[in-house]
């Protein structure tokens, strides 16, 4: 319960952020490092249960039960330790950073702090591998805003460092479900305590690897290093905390935590060590040459991490221990260095060594800031590992454990002797850091230097508390004695360990490697002139940031390769992709053969070759012609076959709708046409070969498929039952029309909705977009004055004539439409019938101004879908939508009639049907429409001829009646 | 007239929610009305059914299905509408999607657009039909319902070329609804049924009645834009506006996915001989996507070719096929639902205040709108899979499937492409909500200075617009949502769970069905 | 098998128009078809039986299958609706074109 | 009756024969359209009266008289159409045409000589009169 | 039955011939001739076939086709004109 | 309106549809004449013919009628005056075709008007070749 509440003083803290910011602004930092403090109390109360009596604490709930996730957390003594670590040192930064800034707005600042602080210690102390990876990927995202947010020059560094920390953080997530499944649980205790790992080296090393991969992306092992020294862009707090105190050490919690299942495997063992000490020689060496002071304490992180890599590796009871005290050790001299770098910053104005030395404070910067070198000579000899500081202790420990390296004899001393080099360097760049800094100055002036002075006790004492507490544990080093053998034992996996931590325990090689170290290390300095001769040399000819870079650059390019690929907005393009799958498909179904049963009955008939003659020579014209007209006719002809065919296979109502869609289409497309070249674009040849080649086989495959897929069947049961109860059920005896109105309404409810919208469309779009002009005058070559080209004296016949049909088509689409239940007809066929009369009206007119139809056709669509919809409410009367409802009536001139609320649905087909043609017929037919025109059902008024004279000004609309033109008034020929 | 009449059962009602907005588009087409009421009258649709399906949801969160033979006649016979926990959760899903979206649109004024009221309401009464529906033909019809309001939508808003975007969508989209009507004359042909219970298993027994529903499922992978048939959504889907470029990739190729996974369940039974053919093609749907969003340079085309992507891990739990990969994937598909279109939805209010995607052109609005930034970054986290938001959940699931199936091959995509999921997220975070806006000079830029303040450093920009709060609120909520999936991800685990279990064993759907 | 060929025509002239440059050709391919898939559907219902199902003309076991036809009675309707659409946008805001035009 | 029917239907189907045969024989679109005429009219007419002796009713009768005449009437009306529309965009004639009384006085242009109203543009080539 | 057959047969073999003259143009007022016959080829086709399946049913769709048949030759006319009424 | 004349407009009616069918069958056999038999017999032109007619339904006959029968076309038609610009495939001359036109709005005059048929106008003014002058 601890645990959660400890968890939960954190969230609140987060939350408490908003309001105590408000309140007091960047002083905000002290309550919240007083919070972080108490909850420092609470894990330092924990040690009598967890070091002491070494039972862990452990809370448990369930969160994501259906694929075993909890929300489980322990606290065993590495946890305690790292709880602590974060805890405390957050503690510090928060206060340090309520001085830090300058007054003014910093709720993103503490606000992802404290979320920090809260994932980091959740994070440490899960014990779940799946909630492990959330408070894993937490701390990154925190990092990343961190960065990110402390200024634009630190936008590119915080994505890379985002990019490659969850790389790891992807290997963590599959290492954690390849654990789960294997061993059935997400708990991360019992996974650890797995047999598998001893039983299973592929296993084992497949997730070996994927933790490893975690780990080093995190604590910016080579070659992951790079993004450390890059995310100093960010504000020094964040550094300290993030990036030398917590964050970067999230990755050795993992290696330290995984320790048991895997310190029995060379790979890890090897890996760890030969990455580890690669680390810390080449971060030493980096940080040698730095100016930026920041830079050297992140190239110092790197390479501190890497001996912290190199002695888990290890994996003996030594190793462990020195590891767990050497954490502490360089939590606290680095989360010094960072305050410390943020001092001089802050007081002198800069962190370059070429500056500070420029200032010209004679004695040095201690001159002015004493409190502040002492703090800073105090971190520095911790790090250098100098007596008796706890870095010195830490550091022999590490010595040690690294001469405890398995394998052949020789790794043990290889490895220390490449551990000591690298102290080397860490004593040379230690005393590059703190003389550089605070002991050196330039004879010569250049910078004023009048405002420098020490920092306030706030300000300042954040880091001295770490620092102090660097000497003052490394005089009672024994008291870390519990915490070094719990987090020991826990880390082998044993009971018990002993650490046996003292500031002096004999003349062992490790005191002589660490004397060694300072010795030559000293010779370092005085060789190279403190790294002024190795520094701002380039020692690769490639860092990390570029080959990144390069990296990202190169997926980049290939991504606009594979977008490119698909880059067109030419239909064809993307048509014949999904055309060659089916055809494949039935490539594939060929050869594979596939089993069918034999034809049912006869299927052909010879009259049927009459057709397939006539639609080939249809098809074959519409292929090959380039004149648009004879290539919509010629559809036309395939479709009025296709009409002979459904004839021939006994569907009459649906062969009528065929007859009439192709007419209408004809017509429509009439309307459309005029408005484009009078040819269709040439093909080349290269282009006709390949496209028939396709078009050939999709034929062959549609062919196929027919002919092996179907008419080897007999009769469905639905179509039984259709036959043999349409009438009983529906009162209809032509089924078609009754599975449309009664069984299957709801398809024809759509069908009908579809329509209509097809309708609103065509007037949205044109709304939105015009339409192209007719310019059909070009092709006319007759003189306006000639009697043949009077529009009005020239339609007289067929207005007569579509006067006297008029009446006759409206009878019969009414006729089609009641008899529809019982024979060929139904509310769609006779609806195109009455759209047919509208277009004859339409067509006949002297122009299109007159043959506007001045009804509200968008409304006519509405009215035919509200009316369906409410013929099929009423069906709740007899218990559900569309079920319909009927009876017979005597009417007077007709007898009995079958009355069924289908009829009203099919009224409602109607309506819908001849609105959409109105709207069709309306819409299509002006001879220009320009955006904003059509607007919801009604259409503006405008000029049938396109202006001759100035086609700029706009159509005038009631000045004269442009109902009826006259010759004389357009003038000649153009 | 008939004297016994019967009364209606309680699942009687389930067409009302197909019926609701028709009717509503009707009124909207048949009256002129206030805008206020107008615009009333287009959400109220979507709350409702947001309510009804919260309450289905509630019903069969036990398995329950519900079933309802239309107008009453004998099952087989009629058309039945099935909810079950799948298509509970995915009416749910597009009810929050359509109120959302809507609102958006209504925010940057789409709404006036002639018809956008009804064509959007139609467009979610056909989602609710395919969603509901168990025939075949039936779904084609819906399909279709689904599909004309969105032809309109595409064109008569956005950009200037629009017109042309919109006959790529329209030609791919009628040629692939004319190979689905073909897959389901074959199915009828071969199986004599078109009703999706009474199919059940055919697939698996009959190589012919696989082979018909093979060409619908195919139909149904390039409406759903499964690589190598993508090609089709970067052109469409780019140049109109964001509002309806959300509504469709929230809702088109999402029901299609529906589709597939409902269609393969229940007809092949799950037939694991063709498993594979899924395994390859959605790794690569998800590889190739990445790759293509990576390479863009607007943030609506790079967020358009990660639908693509998405969509791979998505069906990745069809061709898993196994209880965990059907869970994995469900839920991918919901949460992929609200997180894409969130990301839509932020991006688009960026496009429409400052007038352009393009990610040189943009920059440094996260310091200007703190809130609209932390929209879009936790959506893009999520669709990134990175904790806590659902992306997490989604992927780790996926991912756990894929490896439980032994398909490490596909899970190891699955994760690198997150990786470059990720990259072309910062592509967009770093040039769009970071970095400086383009027309003013580099400004101080030295940032890393202690004391600097940070927050102050932004370059005076002369009355940058700033984006309304009724723009940012569409896409805040849907980001709420993905945080509360993740840290409450049970809930809609559970559910994908049950909807799972539907799709392995379809005999209790078959058995309502043919009731 | 006549309908299979008829389908195989049609479906040939259909894939060769719509994969040509400019619109109208892609809806005149689609309207081809459009006419094929109908005679699919008409395919699947069984062609051994021609009669018309309508009950006042035809008994019962001579009847052809109604299923199919209404199949195809609704996919004439959305077909002839999208034609329509299509046709619009063939000449709205610019010209049928259709190819890429860098 | 059948017979006769099948005869009448039958002589229908030659007629039409010889009209589409016209179709693609006879010179310029306006000879053309009076074949059509021959379809339009004679041969239809003859294979509706044949249907009708097929299936003689008082139904038929009214329907198919019907269909008849509204058959001439849409041969005549669609041929009128046609020759206007070919007229307006000068489709080819027969080289051989007399005179044209259509074409405009005082019009300017080139154009036949006899008929000086004639209002085509001249641009070099022969005009649309040589052209068969 | 064989003169209907025959009879059948001529008539799409003239449509045929209609189609020809579509392909061959040369004007579109040519294609609108053509196109009218190919029209009328299908009227008696359908009501050959009236005779040949034996059904009454195609009378009346022999008198709607000869309704709508008008509406095809205006629009193709006025297509020709370039859409000149 | 005696007896004779209603007679006579009675006839009227019921010799139009007889003369429409002799004019159709005259025409296609002239027509096939040309389409069978190698090379033809035309001689086309564009008449300018004035009519009598009153109304928008006579003038709609005489330009169907004119169209129905093969050989001749109306191509323009005017309603104020009464006009038909008819294509002639056999124009001997403009004479000729006057003629045959005239006759048909005799016979149509004959059964659309109770009160009788107006004598023929002189055509316009014309030389030998039937040109205008
Ligand atoms: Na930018
Ligand atoms: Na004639």
């Amino acid at each position: 319960m601890v645990l959660l509440l400890l968890l939960l003083v954190l969230a609140a803290a987060v939350f408490a952020t908003f309001p105590l910011h408000r309140a007091l602004g960047r002083a905000a930092g002290w309550p919240l490092a007083l919070v972080l403090l108490a909850s420092t109390g609470l894990v330092l109360a924990q040690a009598p249960q967890v070091l002491g009596a070494g039972t862990p604490i452990e809370f448990a709930k369930p969160w994501m039960p259906e694929i075993g996730v909890e929300l489980r957390l322990r606290m065993d003594g590495v946890g305690w330790l790292f709880t602590l670590l974060v805890n405390g040192v957050g503690a510090l930064i928060l206060a340090y950073s309520a001085r830090y800034f300058p007054p003014g707005p910093r709720l993103g600042f503490y606000a992802l702090m404290t979320f920090f602080a809260l994932a980091m210690t959740g994070l440490v102390m899960a014990d779940d591998v799946v909630l492990l990876f959330v408070f894993w990927e937490l701390t990154t995202v925190a990092s990343f805003l961190l960065i990110g947010t402390s200024g634009r020059s630190g936008n590119a560094p915080a994505i890379r460092a985002l990019l490659t920390t969850v790389v790891g953080g992807l290997a963590l997530m599959t290492a954690a479900i390849l654990m789960a499944l294997r061993t059935g649980t997400t708990r991360l205790s019992t996974i650890l305590a797995d047999p598998v790992w001893a039983e299973d080296p592929a296993f084992s090393s497949t997730v070996a690897v994927l933790v490893i991969l975690a780990a080093f992306t995190k604590s910016a092992q080579f070659p992951f290093h790079y993004w450390l020294p890059d995310a100093m862009a960010a504000n020094t707090p964040v550094s300290a905390y993030l990036h030398a105190a917590a964050m970067v050490k999230a990755g050795i919690f993992l290696l330290m935590r995984f320790t048991p299942a895997f310190a029995e495997l060379p790979l890890w063992n090897y890996t760890l060590i030969a990455f580890g000490l690669v680390t810390a020689v080449v971060g030493a060496v980096f940080a040698f040459q730095q100016y930026d002071l920041k830079k050297l304490a992140a190239y110092s992180t790197v390479s501190q991490l890497g001996l912290l890599v190199a002695v888990i590796g290890v994996g003996t009871e030594a190793a462990l221990v020195a590891a767990a005290v050497h954490t502490l050790a360089h939590a606290l001299f680095k989360a010094a260095l960072f305050m410390v770098v943020g001092l001089v910053d802050h007081q002198a104005g800069s962190r370059d060594l070429r500056e500070i030395r420029r200032l010209g404070i004679a004695g040095g910067l201690r001159r002015r800031m004493p409190v502040t070198a002492t703090v800073a000579a105090l971190a520095g000899l911790s790090m250098a590992g100098v007596p008796p500081l706890l870095g010195f202790v830490s550091k022999e420990n590490v010595f040690k454990g690294l001469l405890e390296a398995p394998g052949p004899a020789w790794v043990g001393p290889a490895a220390g002797t490449v551990a000591v080099i690298a102290s080397v360097f860490t004593f040379a760049y230690t005393y590059r850091f703190v003389h550089g800094a605070f002991w050196s100055s330039s004879p010569r002036p250049d910078r004023s230097a009048t405002s420098v002075s020490e920092a306030g006790y706030g300000f300042a004492g954040p880091p001295a508390v770490a620092a102090v507490l660097g000497l003052v544990l490394g005089l009672a080093v024994p008291v870390l004695n519990p915490m070094a053998e719990r987090a020991a034992a826990e880390a082998t996996g044993e009971a018990e360990a002993e650490a046996g931590l003292a500031l002096w325990h004999g003349l062992s090689a490790d005191l002589f490697m660490s004397l060694a170290a300072i010795a030559l290390g000293a010779l370092l300095v005085w060789w190279t002139a403190s790294g002024e001769r190795l520094a701002g040399r380039r020692l690769f000819p490639v860092d990390g940031v570029i080959v990144f870079e390069a990296l990202r650059e190169g997926i980049m390019a290939l991504g606009r390769r594979v977008g490119d690929l698909t880059r067109s907005d030419a239909p064809p393009r993307h048509l014949v992709v999904p055309i060659v799958l089916v055809i494949a498909l039935a490539g594939i179904i060929t050869a594979t053969g596939l089993e069918v049963p034999e034809p049912y009955g006869e299927t052909s008939s010879p009259l049927d070759w009459l057709l397939i003659a006539l639609i080939t020579a249809s098809v074959i014209g519409a292929v090959y012609v380039r004149s648009r007209t004879a290539g919509l006719v010629l559809v036309g002809s395939a479709g009025l076959t296709t009409a002979l065919w459904l004839f021939l296979l006994g569907a009459f109502d649906v062969a009528f709708a065929q007859m009439v869609v192709e007419i209408l289409t004809v017509v429509i497309a009439a309307l459309i046409l005029r408005r484009l070249p009078a040819r269709f674009h040439r093909i080349s040849l290269r282009r006709y070969l390949a496209t028939g080649a396709i078009a050939l086989f999709a034929g062959l495959s549609a062919a196929l498929g027919v002919f092996y897929l179907t008419g080897r069947r007999g009769r469905s049961e639905a179509s039984q039952y259709f036959l043999e109860n349409s009438e009983e059920d529906t009162g209809g005896t032509n089924v078609v029309n009754t599975i449309l109105v009664d069984y299957r309404a709801l398809d024809t409810l759509g069908e009908l909705v579809v329509l209509g919208v097809a309708g609103l469309i065509v007037i949205a779009v044109l709304n939105s977009s015009g339409l192209l002009t007719a310019h059909g005058d070009r092709r006319l070559v007759v003189s306006r004055s000639s009697a043949v080209y009077d529009a009005d004296d020239n339609t007289l016949v067929m207005r007569a004539v579509s006067y006297l049909l008029l009446p006759l088509i409206v009878f019969w689409s009414l006729w089609l439409f009641l008899r529809g239940h019982t024979d060929v007809g139904g509310g769609f066929v006779a609806g195109l019938l009455g759209g047919a009369a509208f277009a004859l009206l339409y067509l006949a007119a002297p122009s299109a101004s007159v043959a506007k139809i001045r009804l509200a056709y968008p409304r006519i669509i509405g009215a035919g879908v509200a009316i369906s919809l409410a013929s099929g409410l009423f069906g709740y009367l007899d218990g559900s939508f569309l079920r319909p409802l009927h009876g017979y009536v005597t009417l007077p001139l007709v007898g009995e009639y079958h009355l069924t609320a289908a009829l009203v649905f099919d009224a409602g087909v109607y309506l819908a049907v001849v609105g959409v043609i109105l709207t069709a017929l309306n819409q299509l037919g002006l001879e220009e429409s320009l955006p904003g025109d059509s607007t919801a059902g009604t259409v503006r008024p405008v000029r049938d001829q396109p202006p001759t004279d100035d086609p700029g000004t706009p159509p005038e609309v009631d000045a004269q009646s442009p109902l009826r033109e006259t010759p004389d008034k357009e003038g000649g020929a153009r | 007239m008939n004297t016994s009449l019967n009364l209606p059962e309680p699942t009687a009602y389930l067409p009302l929610l197909i019926v609701l907005p028709l009717a509503v588009a009707a009124a909207l087409v048949l009256f002129r009305v206030p805008v206020r009421l107008e615009r009333a009258l287009l959400l109220a649709p979507g709350a409702l059914i947001l309510v009804a399906s919260t309450g289905l949801l509630w019903l069969v969160r036990d398995g329950t299905v519900l079933a309802h033979n239309v107008a009453l006649w004998q099952g087989g016979i009629a058309i039945p509408l099935v909810v079950d926990a799948f298509s509970a959760l995915m009416l749910w899903a597009t009810a929050l999607l359509v109120l959302v979206c809507t609102a958006f649109a209504i925010a940057v004024g789409d709404d006036r657009a002639a018809y956008f009221g009804p064509l959007v309401l139609t467009l979610s009464a056909g989602v609710v039909g395919v969603l509901m529906t168990a025939d075949v033909f039936n779904m084609f019809v819906f399909i279709e319902v689904m599909l004309l309001p969105a032809y309109g939508l595409l064109a008569m808003l956005g950009s200037r070329d629009r017109i042309r975007a919109g006959r790529v969508y329209v030609t791919v989209n009628l040629l692939t609804s004319t190979i689905f009507l073909a897959g389901v004359a074959l199915v009828y042909g071969t199986a004599g049924t078109v009703n999706l219970a009474a199919l059940a298993g055919a697939a698996a027994e009959s190589p012919a009645v696989a082979t018909g529903t093979g060409v619908i499922i195919l139909a149904l992978s390039v409406k759903a834009a499964v690589v190598p048939v993508h090609g089709w959504l970067a052109p469409s889907y780019t140049n109109t506006s964001a509002a309806v470029t959300a509504l469709l990739s929230g809702l088109h190729t999402k029901v299609a996915i529906y589709a597939i996974y409902r269609l393969y369940a229940v007809v092949f039974d799950g037939d694991t001989r063709f498993l594979w053919i899924g395994v390859a093609a959605f790794s690569l749907t998800m590889l190739i996507g990445v790759l293509g969003a990576v390479g863009e340079n607007s943030t609506r085309s790079i967020l358009v070719f990660h639908m693509v992507s998405q969509i791979g891990y998505i069906l990745l739990g069809a061709a898993l096929f196994t209880e965990l990969g059907l869970m994995a994937g469900i839920f991918y598909l919901i949460h992929n639902m609200f997180v894409k279109t969130s990301l839509f939805l932020s991006t688009g209010a960026i496009e429409h205040t400052h007038g352009t995607g393009a990610l040189d052109r943009l920059g440094g609005i996260a310091k200007r709108e703190p809130l609209l930034g932390a929209v879009f970054l936790a959506a893009a986290l999520s669709l990134s899979g990175l904790p806590p938001f659902s992306g997490f959940v989604a992927k780790v699931t996926l991912v756990a499937g894929a490896l439980e199936a032994g398909q490490w091959e596909a899970a190891a995509t699955a994760v690198v492409v997150s990786v470059f999921t990720l990259m072309s997220m910062m592509k967009i975070w770093g040039s769009t909500f970071w970095g400086d806006p383009p027309k003013e000079e580099g400004g101080d830029g030295d940032t890393g200075n202690a004391g600097e303040d940070a927050a102050g450093g932004g370059v005076a920009i002369q009355d940058p617009p700033r984006v309304r709060t009724a723009l940012l609120l569409p896409g805040l909520v849907l980001a709420l949502l993905t945080l509360a999936l993740g840290l409450g991800a049970q809930v809609l685990l559970s559910l994908s769970a049950q909807a799972a279990g539907h799709l392995l064993d379809p005999s209790t759907y078959v058995e309502a069905v043919l009731r | 098998m006549t309908l299979a060929i008829t389908v195989g025509v049609l479906v040939s002239g259909a894939v060769f128009l719509m994969l040509q440059r400019g619109l109208v050709r892609i809806i005149l391919g689609f309207v081809l078809l459009g006419q094929a898939a109908n005679l699919i559907l008409m395919s699947a219902g069984g062609t051994y039986l021609r009669a018309q199902p309508l009950l006042d003309y035809t008994p019962v076991d001579q009847a052809s299958d109604p299923l199919p036809q209404a199949f195809v009675l609704t996919a004439i309707v959305i077909a002839f609706s999208i034609t329509i659409y299509m046709l619009t946008i063939a000449t709205a805001g610019c010209s049928d074109d259709t190819e890429d035009r860098s | 009756m059948e017979s006769a029917g099948d005869t009448v239907m039958f002589v229908g189907a030659l007629v039409f024969l010889v009209s589409a045969i016209g179709m693609l024989r006879l010179p310029d679109v306006y000879s053309r359209l009076s074949a059509l005429t021959i379809a339009g009219s004679l041969s239809t007419g003859l294979v509706i009266i044949g249907l009708f002796l097929h299936q003689p009713s008082l139904g038929n009768a009214l329907k198919l008289g019907l269909a008849l005449l509204i058959q001439l009437v849409t041969t005549a009306v669609g041929g009128s159409a046609m020759a206007r529309a070919g007229y307006l965009i000068g489709a080819p004639r027969n080289k051989h045409t007399l005179f044209d009384d259509l074409a405009v006085e005082g019009d300017h242009g080139g154009g036949d000589s006899r008929h000086p109203g004639y209002s085509r543009p001249s641009n070099g080539e022969s005009g649309p009169e040589n052209r068969t | 039955m064989t003169l209907i057959n025959l009879a059948l047969v001529l008539v799409v073999v003239s449509m045929v011939l209609g189609v020809v003259r579509i392909l061959l143009g040369p004007s579109g007022a040519d294609r609108g001739a053509a196109t009218d016959l190919v029209f009328f080829g299908f009227v008696i086709l359908v009501a050959l076939l009236g005779v040949r399946l034996s059904t009454t049913l195609l009378v009346d769709i022999v008198l709607v086709a000869t309704l709508v048949g008008l509406l095809a030759a205006i629009s193709l006319a006025r297509l020709t004109a370039g859409g000149k009424r | 309106m005696t007896p004779r004349t209603f007679l006579a407009w009675i006839l009227g009616m019921l010799w139009l549809p007889c003369y429409v069918l002799y004019d159709l069958l005259h025409g296609s056999v002239r027509v096939s004449r040309d389409i069978l038999l190698p090379g033809d017999t035309i001689v086309p032109a564009f008449v300018e013919v004035p009519l009598r007619c009153r109304n928008d339904l006579e003038i709609s006959l005489m330009a169907n009628l004119i169209s129905l029968s093969p050989g001749s076309l109306t191509v323009a038609a005017r309603h104020d005056p009464a006009t038909l610009w008819v294509h002639a495939m056999y124009a001997k001359d403009h004479r000729s075709v006057l003629h045959q036109v005239h006759t048909l709005e005799d016979t149509v005059l004959r059964a659309t008007r109770p009160e009788g048929v107006p004598p023929r106008p002189e055509d316009l003014e014309r030389d030998e070749k039937g040109e205008r002058r």
